[in-house]
């Protein structure tokens, strides 16, 4: 008797639950779509891939068939494994995705995404899309070496792409087999370029960069993190030997109040321009420059769309380019196993266009470092010093 | 939280009881499938194909059935550790952290002694993890005996810590060698001390899945036996029921909850060992919340040994199936996060079943599942 | 019966006319078990009506019914001459049916006017504190009450509880006021205070009903009693007209065993001496003051006291439960003082404790579990640290079928027994390790007939194989019928200690209620329950323990 | 290094104190939920997915209406929403409160995740949906230290700080608060006076979720000004812990928060001073456990808690 009047009650809570959903499922895209607008626009002026890439951001994969996009070509089949970041990690999963989006409309390519909930599923995850034989199978993040090793040995016929990492035996020895394309960046470039930029920033006392200190927050000390913060820590130094620089880790790729928090404590300590290497954490750590009204400066996207206003630049690492590319190699069959180095030289790191808080002369000035850059003339360093 | 919040049969008739604890999971189950199919409906896809590409994804092949295995082991291993501490009243939430802290010790034996020949090594590791995870488990429990500490703190801290202790390992280098990139990765475990893979090439050529299963098996066996053939389980469950009663039997209590607590910890252990076995080397945050999922493992399963295998065997499934579903079906993985909701949450609306069971006709039976 | 009323024993002019409340075909099943079977009631306005019967009789379910606790299946309710629906206490307090239940409703950790005053408080949105105090505390005047309305309910004793539970229906202006068992935790003082009340309650108008199994009582302070029997209605008698044994056979249906066969005690050496024991309570405060006690083989030792004076403390000092504060504990001339519970029990102490579910039962465990509960790790039960399923279905078996354990299935959970035989579980377990000493606390609460006589025939029997037995009761006729010695336990202490042959009812209880022998002049309201208690003399004292229904 | 030098400096640092109550904020809400739901003998654990949903559907009234004050209202229902789930199982279905609990917590994050992706794909919540303000406080904004620790805090912050003095007097002072206790510690005693124990604990499990949701709002809202999966990662988990180390009172719950936050701030300025990062990280849960095991010990829920009610037993 009350279990039935129970049983209407919770029929009643899911319908509520749902119509709460659906009613907001009719919201969304007006939200989605202001959501992207700023970051197409933005990217635009960046690069004319990415622009594409962002655009594609809008629409998820059911939408994705829109005018401007090819006919799909089922035969040309691509996987993508996430790491255990997810889809929605705002670093690199997500930039891949983008670009697998683009090949999607603009290569026909049939695509597909597995994210990963657990590291010890790399391995089915990779030979899923294996067993499948797609033409080539992406591997995002660098801690898929050894199972990517494992999966290409087994499937030699299958073409791999693995991101920011190499394919690696049981014992660790990086392996470059022909059927792999090794996907590096070289984030320490894009690093050496903003913090140079934040050193001049500082230096030249420009707006709200007055404090002559800059500081930075890394999300786990890992590889593709250390190298932005190695980057960013060198290129201060060069712009202004004198510079103070604060920086932490939120030990968190997904935890804002952390990021925030050490945004804020960062500010009190007197920095005045923001650098994150912590995906969704990091967030956090802009939202702080933008409460106290000093500038932050984003990663691996143009994240200017955050606060146009603070967000003076971004550490650029093309994720989604790099997919893009390699995608378009394999259809042409120029797939290329091995290390496929990503750089300044191929336009695939750098720094977002500036925002008008800085100096057009500053924005020359670092321009000019790209150029040493690209000629070798200047290395940025890798590792951080002790 | 009072002991009394702890989920503990009482056990009734043995056949109606037994039929009763199966009938009540499958039903819950089949509501959690329907409801989740309300999901999916709702995001626009089709439930029916979900399903299908997860079961097939789940089971289809010698291959499929391995790595869900393998997804199973670990959730079942710390279910354990949940469920041998729900057995002594306590509430371990913490398993994530001693499951660290085994991965971590097994992890190091295995590196510091390279050379060792496999079989006394791969026990060492086994006995390591097991003292590591114990040791911290033991904490808790010796806390909570000393000073009454509760055990949700204690053990909900003490993970956060080992997780932390592992990135410095991992992250500043004292565990992790230089190698190409410096990803944050200890060195790799020693051929000889690897698990022996059980699927035999001719059936599944570079299969995963190896003899942890059968010390999974073993751990159940274990986890049974301790519970119900030794003076010691039978004090263990004492002072889960009844605390006081127990102390009335002559029992020390407080001696009796720090054993438990070793115990789980000790399970938990091995359930952290496993993965790294499974990877050939220990990663950075390498556990995707082990210790965690496997509170709704140890809860699905209603603490017994075999219900919480198969409970394992169930979220194992669903998660490794999703992989197909995502890839052939571009269902959001996530689905399964909302599946195993939805069974943990039907499992516990023990009423709503036995209702069902009641409009069945099943009157015996509904009263054998309370 | 008949309609013309004599005078009734409670001195109180007889009224006709109709009846104020009556309760047709009540019927109530729970599970398979009919608790009410087509039950009447039928109670005369300014009445002072004892409903009695075993227990199991249904008695308390019936009055929960009235009070809207539990739903009848069939049935209906007439009230002031209405029929009355009550879904829920709601309902009975909005139609002035007031209920004093057996076990005290009363949150321990709030106040005396906070109890009274839930649930009708006064104020708005915010608690008027003070307001509610001054109510409570003009109310407990009144009626004279005495209670501090500020002072924490579980700082009081069991006594001054019950009056706000008085308070509490009081409060409420309920005009027909149900009392179950409301002396089972009295002295007999505190009893003729409590009737006292009952008379000045009738004579201002309102209507009692008293749910008893102490004949004694009925005779003294009602008017009618309604007898239940297996949840039906056994009888309705004038009370001045019908005589105890007449009401003790209505309730068990069959000529009831009048005593104790008890041969003359075999007293041998000492086996348990307490030597000026202290010890806390689980509230830290003092609870035992220098206990001195001791009893020998053979012989059965009755603690006399009202629950709340160190009883518990006493029993869980001896088992080894409590530490002592000061003193010595004696086993068989070993001081056990630092011997933990196990140890003491392998030295052949046995404790049957005053709560088996919170102490002598672990009720989710089968029956086989429980039996073993304290021997679990010796043999033959445990060899090489691993049970011995064998070997306990066996003494499970032998001990069921000893014992009439019902039902005899040793796989069955203690929680689907009934009371009378999860307390043979504990007693037969604590008396299968063959103890040299037992410590029984209130070994037959809330039994029947059948379970209290079995489980007195083991303790007198064990006594006379020479089991030396420590009996705390709060019950006097079961210290009275079993105990050799009997010792008068007082706020710790032990005030006295007496031959049972040489004890009096009246001394005992005087010395109960913290009287000292000098001030023995019985008032007014004591002669005449001495008088009943008299008339009802023979059948009362066996039937009384027999067929009690307290706790459980 | 030295030591105390370093420590006076750390503490000399306003934004120590500034971010304790940054970090203790959400903690001390759905904590105070956590309280007032169990006052009531309704055992909660879920306040992490109370949280998580509120912080969700924040964001999406947010970016949808562009209006603050319906999108905190959504968080704060939502919060509401879910714990009635959680109602009906333990109160009416009478299940085990720690399964309902932790299912809760699951399907939030399940939930909030797939929502997320279905509405937002990789985008990201949008970022131009509105704040919770920060109240910069006209004259103690100017004192030198105080200033920079309580001059410009968020409105949630003071919420919450707001919120153990009110939760306080509701459970102590008010009618309603007498009569929750007492189902909460003997809810046959409630009942027989007629006070109904599931009304009771039905509003009870709701109001601990729209402060759960709440915190949850203040996270996404103030905080982070975007919704990410699993954005509470273990907030409400430590909420709960505070609740018990609190003793199931608002104050002591609150003091624990206050304790927890601490920790978590001390931690981050500890950063870059030589001791390793990682480690530094563990701060407040070591500094939890130390306080517990050596000041607080024994705690005593109330009687009834986690015990489901049956009418006419």
């Amino acid at each position: 008797m009350r279990t039935l009047r129970v049983g209407v009650a919770m029929a009643a809570v899911a319908a509520i639950l749902f119509g709460a959903c659906s009613s907001s499922a009719s919201t969304a895209p007006s939200a989605a779509a202001s959501a992207a607008a700023a970051p197409s626009a933005a990217a635009s002026q960046a690069a004319a891939p990415s622009a594409a890439a962002s655009a594609a951001a809008v629409v998820s994969p059911g939408a994705s068939a829109s005018a401007s996009c090819v006919a799909p070509n089922p035969n040309f089949k691509v996987g993508l494994v996430t790491d255990v970041g997810g889809l929605n990690d705002k670093s690199f999963n997500h930039l891949a995705y983008l670009g697998l989006q683009r090949a999607q409309c603009q290569l026909g390519a049939t695509v597909d995404v597995i994210q990963s909930t657990e590291q010890s599923q790399y391995v089915p995850n990779l030979t899923t899309f294996a067993q499948k034989g797609d033409n080539l199978v992406i591997a995002v993040g660098f801690l898929m070496a050894n199972a990517v090793y494992t999966v290409a040995t087994q499937y030699p016929n299958i073409k791999f792409a693995a991101i920011d990492t190499a394919p690696a035996d049981a014992k660790g020895n990086t392996v470059n087999l022909p059927n792999v394309a090794n996907l590096f960046f070289h984030e320490q470039e894009s690093g050496y370029l903003v913090g140079y930029m934040a050193g001049l920033m500082e230096k030249g006392k420009v707006g709200a960069a007055t404090s002559n200190t800059i500081s930075y927050m890394g999300g786990l000390a890992i590889p593709p993190v250390d190298r932005y913060i190695a980057g960013y820590i060198a290129g201060a130094k060069a712009a202004d030997p004198s510079i103070t620089i604060i920086g932490g880790y939120s030990q968190s790729f997904t935890d804002q109040t952390i990021g925030k928090s050490i945004g804020l404590n960062h500010i009190s300590r007197g920095s005045t321009i923001l650098f994150q290497v912590a995906g969704a954490s990091g967030l956090g750590y802009l939202q702080a420059a933008v409460d106290k009204g000093v500038y932050g400066i984003g990663v691996d996207a143009d994240q200017n769309y955050v606060a146009p206003a603070t967000i003076i630049t971004s550490a650029i690492k093309k994720v989604d380019v790099a997919v893009f590319l390699t995608i378009q190699a394999t259809m042409n069959n120029q797939f290329k196993g091995g290390d496929n180095e990503f750089t300044l030289q191929n336009d695939a790191t750098g720094f977002a266009p500036p925002n008008s808080a800085v100096p057009a002369d500053i924005v020359a000035q670092v321009t000019q470092v790209a150029a040493q850059i690209k000629s070798g003339a200047i290395v940025p360093p890798t590792t951080i010093p002790k | 939280m009072s002991v009394a919040t702890v989920p503990l049969e009482a056990p009734r008739g043995r056949l109606l009881r037994f039929v009763a604890a199966v009938v009540t999971p499958i039903l819950a189950i089949v509501l959690a499938i329907l409801v989740g199919g309300l999901v999916v409906l709702a995001s626009g896809s089709n439930p029916i194909a979900a399903y299908q590409q997860m079961l097939v994804g789940a089971v289809g092949s010698p291959f499929d059935i391995s790595e869900t295995l393998i997804s199973s082991i670990p959730l079942i291993l710390a279910a354990y550790a949940v469920s041998f501490a729900f057995r002594c009243g306590l509430f371990n939430i913490g398993a994530e952290g001693q499951l660290y802290m085994g991965a971590i010790a097994s992890t190091w034996v295995a590196t510091t002694l390279p050379n060792w020949p496999g079989l006394p090594l791969i026990l060492l590791c086994i006995v390591a993890a097991m003292l590591a995870g114990g040791a911290w488990a033991g904490i808790a429990g010796w806390l909570k005996a000393k000073t009454g500490a509760h055990e949700v703190i204690t053990t909900m801290m003490l993970s956060y810590v080992a997780i932390d202790i592992s990135h410095w390992l991992l992250e500043a280098g004292p565990m992790t060698p230089a190698n190409a990139f410096g990803t944050p990765e200890s060195g790799p475990i020693p051929p000889q001390a690897a698990f022996p893979v059980i699927l035999p090439s001719w059936i599944l050529p570079n299969a995963r899945l190896n003899a942890s299963l059968f010390l999974t098996i073993l751990a159940g066996l274990v986890f049974a036996w301790i519970l119900w053939r030794t003076p010691l389980g039978y004090e263990i469950r004492a002072v889960g029921f009844n605390a006081k009663a127990a102390a009335y039997g002559g029992i020390n209590v407080a001696r009796r909850l720090v054993i438990a607590m070793v115990i789980a910890g000790a399970f938990a252990g091995l359930a952290g060992m496993v993965p790294v076995w499974v990877q050939h080397r220990l990663y950075d945050s390498f556990s995707p919340g082990y210790g965690y999922e496997a509170i709704a493992v140890a809860l699905v399963g209603k603490n017994s040994a075999i219900g919480i295998f198969l409970a394992g065997l169930l979220y194992g499934a669903m998660i490794h199936g999703a992989v197909a579903m995502q890839a052939n079906a571009n269902i959001s993985g996530f689905l399964v996060q909302i599946l195993q909701a939805l069974v943990l949450f039907f499992v516990g609306a023990e009423m709503l079943i036995r209702w069902i069971l009641r409009r069945g006709g099943l009157r015996a039976l509904m009263e054998a599942a309370a | 019966m008949s309609a013309e009323a004599p005078r009734s024993p409670a001195g109180l002019p007889p009224r006709d006319g109709p009846p104020y409340l009556e309760m047709r075909g009540i019927t109530k099943a729970f599970g398979s078990l009919l608790a009410n079977d087509h039950v009447e009631l039928s109670v005369r306005r300014q009445e002072i009506h004892a409903v009695v019967g075993e227990n199991g009789a249904g008695k308390t379910t019936l009055m929960n019914i009235l009070y809207g606790l539990v739903h009848p299946d069939a049935g209906e309710i007439l009230f002031e001459g209405k029929p009355v629906r009550i879904r829920g206490p709601r309902d009975a307090i909005a139609a002035g049916v007031g209920m004093v239940h057996q076990h005290f409703q009363l949150v321990p950790v709030m106040t005396v006017a906070e109890n009274v005053v839930l649930g009708q408080e006064p104020g708005g949105i915010v608690l008027d504190r003070a307001g509610s105090v001054a109510q409570v505390r003009e109310l407990s005047e009144r009626f004279g009450l005495i209670v501090d309305p500020t002072a924490r309910v579980d700082t009081l004793p069991v006594g001054v509880q019950q009056r706000v539970e008085l308070l509490k229906i009081l409060y409420r202006g309920s005009r027909l006021l149900v009392f179950d068992e409301p002396t089972a935790v009295l002295t007999p003082q505190e009893t003729d205070e409590l009737f006292e009340i009952f008379r000045g309650l009738v004579a201002g108008g309102k209507t009692v009903i008293l749910i008893t199994h102490k004949l004694g009582e009925v005779m003294a302070i009602s008017e009618r009693v309604t007898v239940l029997r297996q949840g039906r209605n056994a009888a309705v008698l004038e009370t001045a007209r019908t005589s105890p044994a007449e009401i003790a056979r209505a309730m068990v249906g069959r000529e009831v065993l009048l005593r104790v066969e008890r041969d003359e005690a075999h007293i041998g050496a000492e086996r348990l001496r307490l030597d000026g024991v202290k010890a806390d309570s689980d509230r830290g405060l003092p609870a035992l003051a220098g206990v001195d006690l001791t009893v020998r083989s053979g012989e059965i030792v009755g603690i006399a006291g009202v629950s709340g004076n160190g009883q518990l403390e006493l029993a869980e000092v001896v088992a080894g439960l409590r530490p002592v504060t000061a003193g010595h504990v004696y086993l068989e001339g070993r001081d056990v003082r630092d011997q933990s519970a196990a140890e003491r029990r392998a030295n052949g102490l046995a404790y049957i404790p005053e709560d088996r579910h919170t102490r002598g039962l672990i009720l989710p465990f089968e029956v086989k579990e429980n039996l073993i509960l304290g021997s679990q790790s010796k043999p033959p039960f445990a060899v090489h640290g691993q049970l011995r399923w064998p070997a306990i279905d066996e003494r499970a078996t032998s001990l069921i079928r000893q014992f009439d354990i019902r039902p005899p299935n040793p796989d069955a959970p203690a929680s689907s027994l009934s009371g009378g035989n999860q307390q043979k579980v504990v007693v037969a377990r604590e008396l299968a390790e063959g103890p040299k000493v037992l410590v029984a606390a209130e070994p037959t609460r809330g039994l029947d007939v059948g379970a209290t006589e079995f489980i007195h025939r083991e303790l007198v029997e064990k006594r006379d194989e020479g089991l030396a037995i420590l009996l705390i009761s709060s019950e006097l006729d079961e210290i009275f019928s079993l105990s050799d010695t009997i010792a008068v336990i007082y706020q710790g202490r032990i005030v006295e200690v007496m031959p049972s042959a040489a004890a009096s009812r009246e001394r005992v209880g005087l010395l109960m209620a913290g009287g000292s022998v000098e001030e023995v002049t019985p008032s007014a309201a004591q002669i005449a329950q001495a008088a009943a208690l008299q008339a009802a003399a023979a059948a009362s004292s066996a039937q009384d323990y027999a067929s009690r229904e307290g706790s459980s | 290094m030295d030591i105390v030098g370093l420590f006076v400096t750390v503490f000399a640092r306003p934004d120590l104190w500034a971010g304790t109550l940054r970090f203790a904020a959400p903690l001390t809400l759905a904590a105070l939920g956590g309280v007032i739901s169990e006052r009531s003998g309704v055992v909660n654990i879920a306040m992490e997915g109370m949280m998580l949903v509120g912080a969700f559907f924040a964001v999406l009234v947010a970016a949808a209406t562009h209006d603050i004050v319906l999108a905190t209202l959504a968080s704060v229902a939502c919060g509401g929403l879910i714990a009635t789930v959680h109602g009906i199982a333990s109160i009416h279905l009478r299940a085990n409160q720690i399964v309902s609990g932790m299912a809760i917590n699951l399907l939030a994050l399940g939930l909030t995740s797939f929502l997320m992706f279905r509405f937002y794909a990789t985008s990201g919540t949008p970022s131009d949906i509105p704040a919770l303000p920060d109240l910069k406080l006209p004259v103690i904004y100017g004192i030198p230290f105080v200033g920079a620790v309580i001059g410009d805090q968020n409105i949630v912050v003071w919420l919450s700080i707001l919120a153990v003095p009110i939760t306080w007097w509701f459970l102590f002072r008010t009618r309603l608060g007498l009569r929750i206790r007492a189902v909460g510690e003997h809810p046959r005693a409630a009942d027989t006076l007629g006070v109904s124990v599931f009304e009771i604990r039905y509003l009870c499990v709701i109001l601990s979720g729209l402060l759960s949701g709440l915190g949850g709002a203040y996270l996404s809202l103030s905080v982070a000004h975007s919704f990410s999966d699993n954005m509470t990662s273990g907030a409400g988990f430590i909420a709960l812990a505070a609740m018990i180390f609190g003793k199931w009172h608002p104050v002591g719950a609150f003091l624990a928060c206050l304790l927890f936050g601490f920790g978590q701030s001390l931690g981050i300025n500890l950063q870059g001073t030589g001791f390793p990062d990682q480690l530094v990280a563990a701060t407040p849960y070591v500094l939890t456990i130390v306080a517990l095991a050596g000041f607080v010990g024994r705690a005593v829920a109330p009687a009834a808690d986690g015990i489901p009610y049956e009418v006419g037993e």
